[in-house]
C-alpha cells in the first residue's frame, strides 16, 4: 500500500478541481479567479497524466493533451490579464463585483 | 501528404493565407488607407467564400485528427459567408478605426479555430480549435478599448469561458480515463453508459451549452453582447453559435450515441428552459443588442429542438435554419451597426419613428425580425417549421406545444420592435442615414436570401443530400 | 288550368314599381312616382279580378269543391332532398280572396295617398315603400310553402317598419317603428321554431303536402302527436308556436303593444297595413293551416280561440278610453281581429261545423273595407284638423260632409247594424261561437256592445259635440279633402255598405265545399239590440258636449285609469326589456366579457411580464453568480441523471 | 384546363406592381385593377367549375395541380378547389375590391397600405385553394402579420394594444393549428414511414380515434380562434374597432372565414370520429358565442364594437353549423361564411365612411344622418337589415339553412341550442334597430353633420358591389347551393364515416 496508486492521484485531482471551483466562485480578485481556473486545469492535467500512466501506458495521448493544455492556459492567461488590466483602467479596481454595470 | 494535404485543408490554408497577408501589411506599415484596405480585405474574403464551393473532398489527415467531407466544407462555407457579411457591415465602424487590421486578424483567427473545431477528429484537435476561437474572441469583445462596457464584457467572457472549458476538460479527461481514447472514430464503440461516462457527457455538454448560451449556462451572453462592438456581437450570435451547432450535429451526437436517452433528456430540459427563459428575458429588454442576445438564446432552443431528434432530416432542418438565422440576424445587425456607428444609439426607444426617416432600413429590420419570428413568407417561417417538424418527429408533443406557444411570445417582442420602428411617434427620430455600398450589398444579400431561401427548396434539398452522402 | 305566367304579374308589378321608384324615382322623376305606383297597383288589381273570376266561376270548382291550384312553383332553396323552400303561387278560395282584398285596398290607398301625401319631398320613398309592402303582402297570401310565407312575413314586417318610421326625424316614429318590428320579430321566433317543428315532423315545407300528411292517418301524424313535451304533442307545440307568430303580426295578446304605437306612421299606411291587410296575416296563417289545427291539434285551436276572444274584449275596453282617434281605431282593429281569431278557434272542419271558418274569412273581408274606410276618413279629418286628439275636434259634419257620411257608414258597418256588411259577418261569428263555446260567445257579445259604444263615441266626438274651433280661422270654411282622397272614401263606403250581401259561404269554406248559411233572424235580434244600446249610450254621452263622461271616468277611476293606461302592458314590457334583458342579462355579460374573458387574456399577458420581472435577478451582472448557476446546473444534471433518473 | 396558381399569381404581381407605383393615384389604380382582374378570374373559375360539374365530373377537387416542394418532408405545392373554396374565393375577391375602393382616399403611406391589403388577400386566396396542410398553414400565417401593421399604422383608438392582441391571439391559434397539423402529419404513415401533408390522402387514412381525440381539439380551437370562437373572441372587438375601414372589412369579412373554413376543411373533415365525439362541445361553445355575442352587442356604444361583437355572434352560426354535422347545417355554415363576409364588410365599410365624415362612432353622438348622408345611411340600414337576417338578403338564407340543418339533430340538447340560436335573431333585431334608430334616424344630433358630403363614386361603387353580392345570394340562393351541394355531399361521406363507427 505504499505505492501511490491511481486512486490517490484521482483524489488529489478531484480535490484540486473543487478547490479551483471554490476559489473561482468565492474570490473577489480577478487574478485570483484566474489562478483558480489554473487549478482546475491542473487537476485535469493530473487526470490525463495519471490515466495515461496507469491505464493506457502504451500511448501518449494524455501526455500530449496535458502539454497542450499547459500551453493554451498560458495563452489564455495572457489575454485574460490583458483584459483585466484594461478593465482596471476603467474601474480602478480588480474586484470582480465592481464590474456589474451590465445586468438584468 | 502531398496535394491532398492542401486540398483537404483548403479552407484553413486560405484563411491562414489571408491572415498572413494582413499581418505583412500591418508589419510593413506603409498602407494606411483604411478604405482601400477594407476593399481589399473584403475581396479576399469574398474569394475565400468562393473557394469554399470548389473541390470539396472527403478525407482525413494527421492520423484522423482532422477530417473533412462535403458537408463539413459546406458548413465552413456558411461561416465564411457570415464572416463576409459581417465584414461588409463593419465598414462604417472600421473605415476610421486605427486597429482595423488587427480586427481582421483576430476575427479570422477565431474563424480558423472554428474550422479546426468542426473538422476535428479527436478531442485534442477539438480543444485546440475551441480555444483558438475563444481566446481571440475575448480580445475582440474588448476591441472598443476605451469603452468601459466593452472591457467588462470581455472580462466576463474570458473568465467564464476559461471556467467552462476547465469543466469541459475535466469531462474530457474522464472520458479518456474510461475509454483510453480521444479519437472520435473509436469512441462511440467504447461508450457504454457507465455513470462516469454520463458525468463526462454532462460536463462536455455544459461546455457546449456555455458556448451556445443554453439556459442556465447563458448568463454571460446578454452582458457580452451588450458590451461588445456591434460587429462582434453579430459574429458571436451568428458565427460562433453556428460553429458549435455544427460540431454538436456532426460530432457530439454520434459520439454519445450509446447514451441516447440521457442525451435526449438533457436536451429536453435544456430546450424548455432555453426557449422559455430566453423569451421571458427578451420581453423586457431596452437595449437592442441585449434584446437580440435573448432572442438568439430562444432561437437556440429551437435549434436544439431539432437536434434532439437526431435524424438526418432534423439535422438538415437545423442547418437550414442556421442559414436562415444567419441571414435574418445579420439583416438586423447590419442596421443596428450602422445606426450605432453613426449615432451611437443602441436603445430600442431610439428607434421610434425610424420608419419615417429611414424607410428602406425600416423594412430591412421588419423583414429580418419577421424572419426571426417565423412569419411567412420569409425563410424564417420555413426554418422554424422544419425545426418544429423535426422536433415533432420524436413524438414529444409537449415540447412541440411549448415551442409553438413560445413562438407566440417571441412574436410579441419582435412585433414590439416593429411597432417601435413603424408606429410609435417620435419628436426626434434618428436622422436619415446614408448607407454605403458595402452595407447595401450585405443587406441586399440578406433580404434576397430571406425571401427566396424558403420558396426554393433547393438549399434544403442540397443539405439533405449532403447528410445522406 | 290557369296559365300561370300572368298571375306572377300580380306580385311582380308592385315589386318592379318598388325597384323603379326606389332606385331611380327620387333623382329622375319625383313627381311621377305616385302615378307609377298607383298604375302598377291598378294593373295588379285588374289581374286579380280576372284571376278571381276565373278561379271562382270557371275552373276552381271540381265536384263542388274548390281545388287548391298550384299555379306556379320553383325551388328557391333546397335544404335536403325532401325539404326545400319553394316560391310559388297557390290559388285557393282564401288566397284569391286575399289577392282581391290586398290589391283593392292597396289601390285605394295609393289613390288616397296622392292627395294625402301631396307635396311631401320624399313622396318617391313613400311610394316605393308602399309598393314593397304590397309586393310582400301579395307574396304572403299566395304562398305555397310555409317558409315562403315566413319570408314574406318578414318582408311585410320590414316594410311596415319602414313605413311607420317614415317620419324618421321624429323620435317617437323611430321608436314606434322599432317597437313594431322587434315585437313582431319576437313573436316570429315562435313562428320559426314552429316551422322547424312542423317541417321535422312532416318532412316537408309545402303547405299541401304538410296538411295532407298531418291530417290523414300517416306515420307522420302518429309521430307528431305521440312525441310529447311538457304534456303537449309536438304538433300542438308546433302549431301553437306558429300561432304565436300569427298573434304577433295580428296584435293579439300579449304581442299587441306595437299596434297602437304604429299609428305614428302616415295615416294611409295605418289604413293599409295596420288595419286592412297586414294585421290579418295572423288570421290568414291560422286559416291556411286550419285543417291541421282543427283535425290534429284541437288544443292549439282552443288556445287560438281564447287568445282571440280575450284580446278582442281587452282591446274594446281600452278603446273606450283612448282619446287619440287613430289609437281608438287601432284598438278597434285589434278587437275585430280578435273576432276573426276566435271565430277560427271555435270552428270545426267541414260542413256546418265550419261556419266559424267562413265567418272569420268573411269578417276579414268586410273588415278590410270598413276599417280602411275608417282610417281614411280619420286621415282626412287629421289632414284637416292637424291633430290626432279627439278633444281638438267636434262639429265637423258640416265642414266635411262626404267624410261625415262615409265615416258614419263605416261605423254602422263595424257595429253590425243591418244591412251594412259588418252585420253579416259578425252575426255569423257570434252564431258559430254560440254553438261551440258559450263563454266565448258571451265575451263576443260584450265586445260587440263595447264596439258600438266606442265607435259612436268617436263618431259623435268628431262630427257632433262642440262646434269646431280651428287654429287657423280661414281653413274652417273649405274643409273637404281633395278629390283623390274623397274618391277612395266613396268607393270604400259603397263596398262597406254592400259587401255583406255576398253569399260568402258559397265561395269560402273550411273544406272547399260551398257552405250555405242562412240568415238566422231570431238569433240576430239580440246582438243588434245590444249594438243599438251601445250607440244609444254613446249618443247620450257624446252627442252634445257635457261633463257626464268626465264624471263617469272619475266614478270608475281605478278601472278607467288602468284601461286608459292600456292596463300597463307597455310598462311591463319595458320592465322586462330594460330591467331584465338589459340590466340582468346584457350588462353582466358585457361585464363578464370585459373583465373575465378579456381580463383573462390580459392577465396571461401580464403574468408573463410579471414572471419576466421576477426572474430578472438571476441576471445579476456578477460573474461569480453566473458561475454559481453554471456549476449548480452542472451538478444538478449530474445528480439528476446519475442518481435520480436511473 | 384552369390553372389555379393564377389566383396566387395575380395578387403577387399586383403587390409587386404596387411597390413599383410612383404616386398615390397610380398605386390605387394598380391595386384596383389587380383586384378586379382577380375578381374576374374568380368568376371565370366559378363558371368553369359549374361547367365541369355539369359535364359530370364528380372528383372531389377540381383543377388540381401539384408539384413537389420539399420532397424530403413530402411537402407539396398542391392546390385544387371545390365549390366551397370557390365561394370563399369569390367572397375574398369581392371584399378586396370593395375594400380598395373604400380606401381610395387613404391619406398616408399609400404604397404600404395597398401592398399590405393585397398581400393579405394573397394569403386568403392561397389558404382557400391549398390542399396541402403545410401550404395551407403557410398561407394562414401569411394573413396575420399584415393585419398587425394595418391596424398598428393606420388604425385609430387604442390601436397598438388591439393590433398586438390580435396578432398574438391569432398566432396563438395558429400555434395550436401547427401542433395539430404536425400531429396529423406524423400519424399518417403512407408506407415506409413516409408521412404526408396531403389533405385528400389524409382524409382517406383512418387515424386512430384515440389520436384524433387529442388532435381535433388542437385544430378546431386553433382555427376557432380565427373565427372568434368563444372564449377566444376578444381579439375581434378590439381589433375590428381599431382597424382602418378596409382592414376591418377584410378582418371580419375574410379573415374570420379562414378559421371557419379551416374548422370545416381540416379539423372536421380529417377527424370525423372525433368531430362526432366533440360535437356537443362545439355546439355548446357556438351557442354560447351566438347568445353571448348578441347580448354583448346589445351593450355596446361604439358602432364598430357593436358590429365586431355581432360578428362574434354571427360566426357562432358558422361553428354551430359545423358542429351539428348534418349536411344542411354544413351548407348553412358555408353560406353563412360567405354571407357574413359580405354583410360585415358592408357594415364596416359604411361605419367607416360615416366615421370619416362625422368623426365619431358613438351611437349617442350620432343622429339624423339619413337627412344629410342619404346614400351612406341607406347603405348602413341595408347592412343592418342583412345582419338581422331579413329575407332577400344573404343572412336570412344562411341562418335558415343552419337552423334547418341543426333541427335535424333530434337530441334535446341540440334542439335547445337551436332554439337559443334562433332566439338570437330577436336580439340582433334589437341592437341593429337601436343603432340604426339612434344614429341614422332621429333628429340631427350635431350641427356639423349638416356640412358633410355624401359618398364619393368609389364608395358608392364599393357599396353597390357588396350589396349586389348580398342580394344575389339573398334573392337567388339556389346558385350557391348548386355550387356547394356536391362538395358538401363528398365531405359528408367522410364525416358520415365518423357517425357509423360510433
Amino acid at each position: 500500500m505504499n505505492e501511490i496508486g491511481l486512486e490517490h492521484l484521482l483524489i488529489v485531482s478531484t480535490c484540486l478541481f473543487f478547490i479551483g471551483i471554490y476559489g473561482f466562485l468565492t474570490r473577489r480578485n480577478m487574478i485570483t479567479m484566474l489562478m483558480s481556473v489554473e487549478l482546475i486545469l491542473n487537476s485535469v492535467n493530473i487526470n490525463f497524466i495519471a490515466f495515461n500512466k496507469y491505464l493506457f501506458p502504451d500511448k501518449l495521448d494524455g501526455v500530449f493533451f496535458t502539454v497542450f493544455i499547459i500551453t493554451i492556459a498560458a495563452a489564455e492567461a495572457a489575454v485574460a490579464i490583458a483584459i483585466i488590466i484594461n478593465l482596471y483602467r476603467h474601474y480602478k479596481s480588480i474586484d470582480v463585483n465592481d464590474a456589474e454595470k451590465m445586468r438584468f | 501528404m502531398g496535394i491532398e494535404f492542401f486540398i483537404l485543408m483548403k479552407s484553413e490554408w486560405a484563411l491562414m493565407l489571408i491572415i498572413f497577408i494582413l499581418l505583412i501589411i500591418k508589419v510593413n506599415g506603409t498602407y494606411q488607407d483604411n478604405a482601400k484596405l477594407l476593399l481589399f480585405t473584403n475581396i479576399l474574403l469574398a474569394l475565400n467564400f468562393m473557394l469554399g464551393f470548389v473541390s470539396n473532398q472527403s478525407g482525413m489527415l494527421f492520423n484522423s485528427m482532422f477530417h473533412t467531407n462535403s458537408l463539413i466544407a459546406f458548413e465552413k462555407n456558411i461561416l465564411n459567408f457570415a464572416t463576409l457579411i459581417i465584414s461588409l457591415q463593419a465598414y462604417t465602424w472600421l473605415k476610421n478605426h486605427k486597429h482595423m487590421l488587427e480586427y481582421y486578424m483576430l476575427l479570422l483567427t477565431t474563424l480558423l479555430g472554428m474550422f479546426f473545431m468542426i473538422s476535428s477528429g479527436n478531442f485534442l484537435m477539438f480543444y485546440l480549435g475551441l480555444e483558438l476561437s475563444a481566446i481571440p474572441l475575448a480580445a475582440l469583445v474588448n476591441f472598443d478599448l476605451d469603452k468601459l462596457k466593452s472591457s467588462e464584457a470581455a472580462m466576463k467572457m474570458v473568465l467564464l469561458s476559461a471556467f467552462a472549458s476547465g469543466i469541459m476538460l475535466f469531462g474530457i479527461s474522464m472520458i479518456y480515463g474510461t475509454t483510453g481514447s480521444l479519437n472520435f472514430a473509436e469512441l462511440p464503440a467504447l461508450i457504454t453508459g457507465s455513470h462516469l461516462q454520463i458525468l463526462t457527457l454532462i460536463f462536455i455538454f455544459t461546455g457546449f451549452a456555455f458556448k451556445l448560451s443554453v439556459v442556465p449556462f447563458h448568463l454571460w451572453t446578454a452582458d457580452v453582447y451588450e458590451g461588445a462592438p456591434v460587429s462582434i456581437t453579430a459574429y458571436l450570435s451568428v458565427v460562433s453559435k453556428a460553429a458549435i451547432v455544427f460540431v454538436l450535429i456532426s460530432t457530439l451526437s454520434p459520439l454519445f450515441a450509446g447514451l441516447t436517452t440521457v442525451w435526449y433528456n438533457i436536451l429536453f430540459i435544456s430546450i424548455i428552459l432555453t426557449i422559455i427563459v430566453g423569451n421571458l428575458f427578451a420581453i423586457r429588454q431596452q437595449n437592442i443588442k441585449r434584446f437580440l442576445a435573448f432572442s438568439s438564446i430562444a432561437q437556440v432552443g429551437f435549434i436544439l429542438l431539432a437536434i434532439s431528434a437526431g435524424t438526418a432530416l432534423s439535422n438538415t432542418a437545423a442547418i437550414f435554419f442556421l442559414i436562415v438565422y444567419t441571414l435574418s440576424n445579420l439583416g438586423v445587425f447590419g442596421v443596428i451597426a450602422l445606426v450605432s456607428d453613426e449615432t451611437g444609439k443602441e436603445n430600442i426607444d431610439d428607434y421610434k419613428g425610424f420608419y419615417k426617416t429611414n424607410p428602406a432600413l425600416g423594412w430591412v429590420i421588419a423583414l429580418s425580425l419577421f424572419s426571426l419570428a417565423g412569419i411567412p413568407p420569409t425563410a424564417g417561417f420555413f426554418g422554424k417549421m422544419f425545426l418544429i417538424t423535426a422536433g415533432a418527429s420524436k413524438g414529444s408533443y409537449i415540447l412541440v406545444g411549448i415551442a409553438a406557444l413560445n413562438m407566440v411570445v417571441s412574436l410579441y417582442y419582435y412585433l414590439k420592435i416593429v411597432k417601435t420602428v413603424f408606429i410609435d411617434p417620435n419628436e426626434e427620430p434618428i436622422v436619415p442615414i446614408k448607407t454605403n455600398m458595402y452595407l447595401k450589398l450585405s443587406l441586399g444579400v440578406c433580404m434576397i436570401g430571406i425571401v427566396i431561401t424558403g420558396f426554393t427548396s433547393g438549399l434544403y434539398d442540397y443539405i439533405y443530400l449532403l447528410f445522406r452522402l | 288550368m290557369i296559365d300561370s305566367t300572368y298571375i306572377l304579374l300580380i306580385p311582380l308589378l308592385p315589386f318592379l314599381s318598388f325597384l323603379l321608384i326606389g332606385l331611380l324615382g327620387r333623382t329622375y322623376f319625383p313627381k311621377q312616382c305616385s302615378i307609377i305606383g298607383t298604375l302598377s297597383l291598378f294593373a295588379s288589381f285588374v289581374i286579380s279580378l280576372v284571376v278571381a273570376y276565373q278561379y271562382f266561376f270557371q275552373i276552381g270548382q271540381v265536384n263542388g269543391i274548390y281545388q287548391k291550384i298550384t299555379a306556379f312553383k320553383m325551388v328557391w332553396l333546397q335544404f335536403s332532398p325532401n325539404i326545400s323552400i319553394d316560391m310559388g303561387i297557390l290559388l285557393d278560395p282564401i288566397s284569391v280572396m286575399m289577392l282581391l282584398v290586398v290589391t283593392f285596398i292597396s289601390f285605394m290607398i295609393h289613390v288616397y295617398s296622392m292627395g294625402y301625401m301631396h307635396g311631401d319631398p320624399r313622396i318617391s320613398v313613400f311610394y316605393s315603400f308602399l309598393s314593397l309592402f304590397t309586393f310582400s303582402m301579395l307574396g304572403l297570401v299566395i304562398s305555397t310553402n310555409i317558409f315562403q310565407i315566413y319570408i314574406f312575413w318578414e318582408l311585410v314586417g320590414i316594410s311596415s317598419f319602414l313605413l311607420i318610421g317614415y317620419y324618421y326625424e321624429k323620435p317617437s316614429a323611430v321608436a314606434a317603428s322599432k317597437k313594431a318590428f322587434i315585437v313582431t320579430r319576437f313573436a316570429d321566433l315562435g313562428f320559426l321554431v314552429g316551422i322547424l317543428i312542423l317541417s321535422f315532423q312532416s318532412e316537408t315545407l309545402d303547405f299541401q303536402t304538410l296538411i295532407e300528411r298531418l291530417t290523414t292517418d300517416t306515420e307522420y301524424l302518429n309521430s307528431a302527436t305521440t312525441a310529447s313535451f311538457f304534456g303537449f304533442s309536438a304538433l300542438t307545440w308546433g302549431l301553437t308556436l306558429v300561432f304565436a307568430g300569427g298573434a304577433g303580426k295580428s296584435a293579439m295578446l300579449p304581442f299587441h303593444i306595437w299596434l297602437p304605437d304604429a299609428m305614428e306612421g302616415p295615416t294611409p299606411v295605418s289604413a293599409l297595413i295596420h288595419a286592412a291587410t297586414m294585421v290579418v296575416a295572423g288570421v290568414y296563417l291560422v286559416a291556411r293551416l286550419f285543417p291541421v289545427f282543427s283535425i290534429s291539434a284541437p288544443e292549439a285551436l282552443n288556445i287560438v280561440a281564447y287568445v282571440g276572444a280575450f284580446s278582442s274584449l281587452f282591446a274594446a275596453i281600452i278603446a273606450c278610453t283612448q282619446t287619440d282617434i287613430k289609437r281608438v281605431l287601432a284598438y278597434s282593429t285589434m278587437s275585430q281581429i280578435g273576432f276573426m281569431m276566435f271565430a277560427l278557434g271555435v270552428s270545426g272542419y267541414g260542413g256546418e261545423e265550419g261556419l266559424g271558418y267562413t265567418a272569420s274569412m268573411f269578417h276579414l273581408f268586410t273588415h278590410a273595407m270598413f276599417k280602411a274606410l275608417l282610417f281614411l276618413c280619420a286621415g282626412a279629418v287629421i289632414h284637416y284638423v292637424h291633430s290626432n286628439e279627439m278633444n281638438d275636434m267636434g262639429g265637423l259634419r258640416k265642414l266635411m260632409p262626404v267624410t261625415h257620411i262615409t265615416f258614419l257608414i263605416a261605423c254602422l258597418a263595424i257595429t253590425g247594424i243591418p244591412p251594412f256588411s259588418g252585420f253579416f259577418s259578425k252575426e255569423e261569428i257570434l252564431l258559430a261561437a254560440y254553438h261551440s263555446n258559450k263563454l266565448i260567445f258571451a265575451m263576443g257579445i260584450l265586445t260587440a256592445a263595447l264596439t258600438a259604444f266606442y265607435m259612436f263615441r268617436l263618431y259623435f266626438t268628431i262630427f257632433w259635440s262642440k262646434p269646431f274651433k280651428s287654429h287657423q280661422a280661414e281653413t274652417a270654411h273649405h274643409g273637404e279633402a281633395p278629390g283623390t282622397m274623397l274618391l277612395p272614401l266613396i268607393i270604400l263606403a259603397f263596398f262597406a255598405a254592400i259587401t255583406g250581401l255576398i253569399r260568402f259561404g258559397k265561395y269560402v269554406s273550411s273544406d272547399g265545399a260551398a257552405l250555405i248559411s242562412e240568415l238566422h233572424v231570431d238569433f240576430s235580434i239580440a246582438p243588434v239590440l245590444i249594438a243599438l244600446l251601445g250607440i244609444g249610450i254613446a249618443y247620450y254621452l257624446y252627442k252634445k258636449e257635457n261633463d257626464t263622461p268626465q264624471k263617469l271616468a272619475t266614478g270608475l277611476s281605478g278601472f278607467y285609469k288602468a284601461a286608459y293606461g292600456k292596463f300597463y302592458i307597455d310598462e311591463l314590457y319595458l320592465f322586462i326589456t330594460k330591467g331584465i334583458v338589459f340590466n340582468l342579462v346584457g350588462r353582466p355579460i358585457a361585464w363578464f366579457d370585459k373583465n373575465i374573458v378579456d381580463g383573462g387574456i390580459n392577465l396571461s399577458a401580464s403574468t408573463v411580464g410579471y414572471i419576466s420581472e421576477t426572474i430578472k435577478k438571476f441576471q445579476s451582472g456578477k460573474v461569480q453568480d453566473y458561475a454559481i448557476y453554471f456549476f449548480a446546473a452542472t451538478i444538478g444534471f449530474v445528480l439528476l441523471f446519475i442518481y435520480l433518473w436511473s | 384546363m384552369t390553372n389555379l396558381s393564377i389566383l396566387i399569381l395575380i395578387p403577387l404581381l399586383t403587390a409587386l406592381a404596387v411597390l413599383m407605383g410612383r404616386n398615390a393615384i397610380q398605386i390605387r389604380f394598380v391595386a384596383l385593377i389587380g383586384s378586379v382582374i382577380q375578381l374576374l378570374a374568380g368568376i371565370a373559375l366559378l363558371f368553369s367549375y359549374l361547367a365541369e360539374r355539369a359535364a359530370g365530373n364528380t372528383a372531389q377537387m377540381l383543377f388540381e395541380y401539384r408539384c413537389s416542394w420539399y420532397s424530403a418532408l413530402n411537402i407539396e405545392y398542391y392546390v385544387g378547389v371545390d365549390g366551397i373554396s370557390i365561394a370563399m374565393i369569390l367572397l375574398t375577391a369581392v371584399v378586396v375590391v370593395a375594400g380598395i375602393l373604400i380606401s381610395w382616399n387613404m391619406q398616408t403611406l399609400n404604397k404600404e397600405f395597398f401592398f399590405l391589403i393585397v398581400l393579405l388577400s394573397l394569403g386568403a386566396y392561397g389558404f382557400f385553394i391549398s390542399l396541402d396542410l403545410f401550404t395551407l398553414f403557410f398561407f394562414l400565417e401569411l394573413a396575420v402579420i399584415p393585419k398587425y401593421l394595418l391596424i398598428g399604422i393606420w388604425g385609430s383608438g387604442n390601436k397598438e394594444y388591439s393590433a398586438m392582441k390580435l396578432a398574438l391571439m391569432l398566432m396563438g391559434g395558429s400555434a395550436l393549428v401547427l401542433v395539430g397539423i404536425l400531429a396529423t402529419y406524423f400519424n399518417t404513415n403512407i408506407g415506409n414511414g413516409v408521412h404526408t401533408f396531403d389533405l385528400i390522402k389524409i382524409s382517406q387514412i383512418s387515424i386512430p380515434v384515440q389520436t384524433q381525440m387529442y388532435i381535433f381539439p388542437l385544430l378546431f380551437v386553433g382555427f376557432g380562434v380565427f373565427t372568434a370562437l368563444f372564449p377566444f373572441h376578444t381579439w375581434a372587438p378590439d381589433g375590428h374597432s381599431s382597424a382602418p375601414t378596409a382592414a376591418s372589412m377584410f378582418l371580419a369579412g375574410i379573415s374570420m372565414k379562414l378559421g371557419g373554413y379551416g374548422c370545416l376543411r381540416v379539423a372536421t373533415y380529417l377527424m370525423p370520429e372525433a368531430a362526432h365525439q366533440y360535437s356537443w362541445v362545439i355546439v355548446l361553445l357556438a351557442t354560447a358565442a351566438i347568445i353571448y355575442g348578441a347580448f354583448a352587442t346589445l351593450m355596446q356604444k361604439d358602432l364598430k364594437y357593436m358590429n365586431a361583437y355581432s360578428s362574434v355572434s354571427h360566426c357562432g352560426f358558422v361553428l354551430l353549423g359545423i358542429g351539428m354535422l348534418t349536411k344542411t347545417a354544413i351548407i348553412g355554415a358555408v353560406i353563412q361564411m360567405v354571407s357574413h363576409g359580405l354583410m360585415t364588410a358592408l357594415f364596416f365599410g359604411s361605419i367607416g365612411m360615416l366615421y370619416e365624415r362625422t368623426h365619431t362612432r358613438q351611437v349617442a353622438q350620432l343622429g339624423g344622418l339619413l337627412k344629410t348622408l342619404p346614400f351612406l345611411s341607406t347603405v348602413f340600414i341595408i347592412a343592418g337589415l342583412c345582419s338581422l337576417g331579413l329575407p332577400g338578403f344573404s343572412g336570412f338564407v344562411a341562418e335558415m339553412t343552419v337552423f334547418m340543418g341543426a333541427w335535424q339533430r333530434p337530441e334535446l340538447f341540440n334542439r335547445i341550442a337551436t332554439i337559443l340560436a334562433c332566439a338570437s335573431i330577436v336580439v340582433t333585431a334589437v341592437y341593429i334597430l337601436r343603432a340604426a334608430g339612434k344614429s341614422v334616424m332621429g333628429p340631427i344630433a350635431n350641427e356639423q353633420f349638416k356640412n358633410v358630403t355624401d359618398a364619393r363614386w368609389t364608395e358608392k361603387l364599393a357599396s353597390i358591389l357588396l350589396i349586389v353580392a348580398i342580394l344575389s345570394i339573398g334573392f337567388a340562393p339556389f346558385w350557391i347551393i348548386d355550387l356547394i351541394d356536391v362538395d358538401t355531399q363528398l365531405i359528408m361521406e367522410n364525416i358520415g364515416r365518423g357517425l357509423s363507427s360510433n
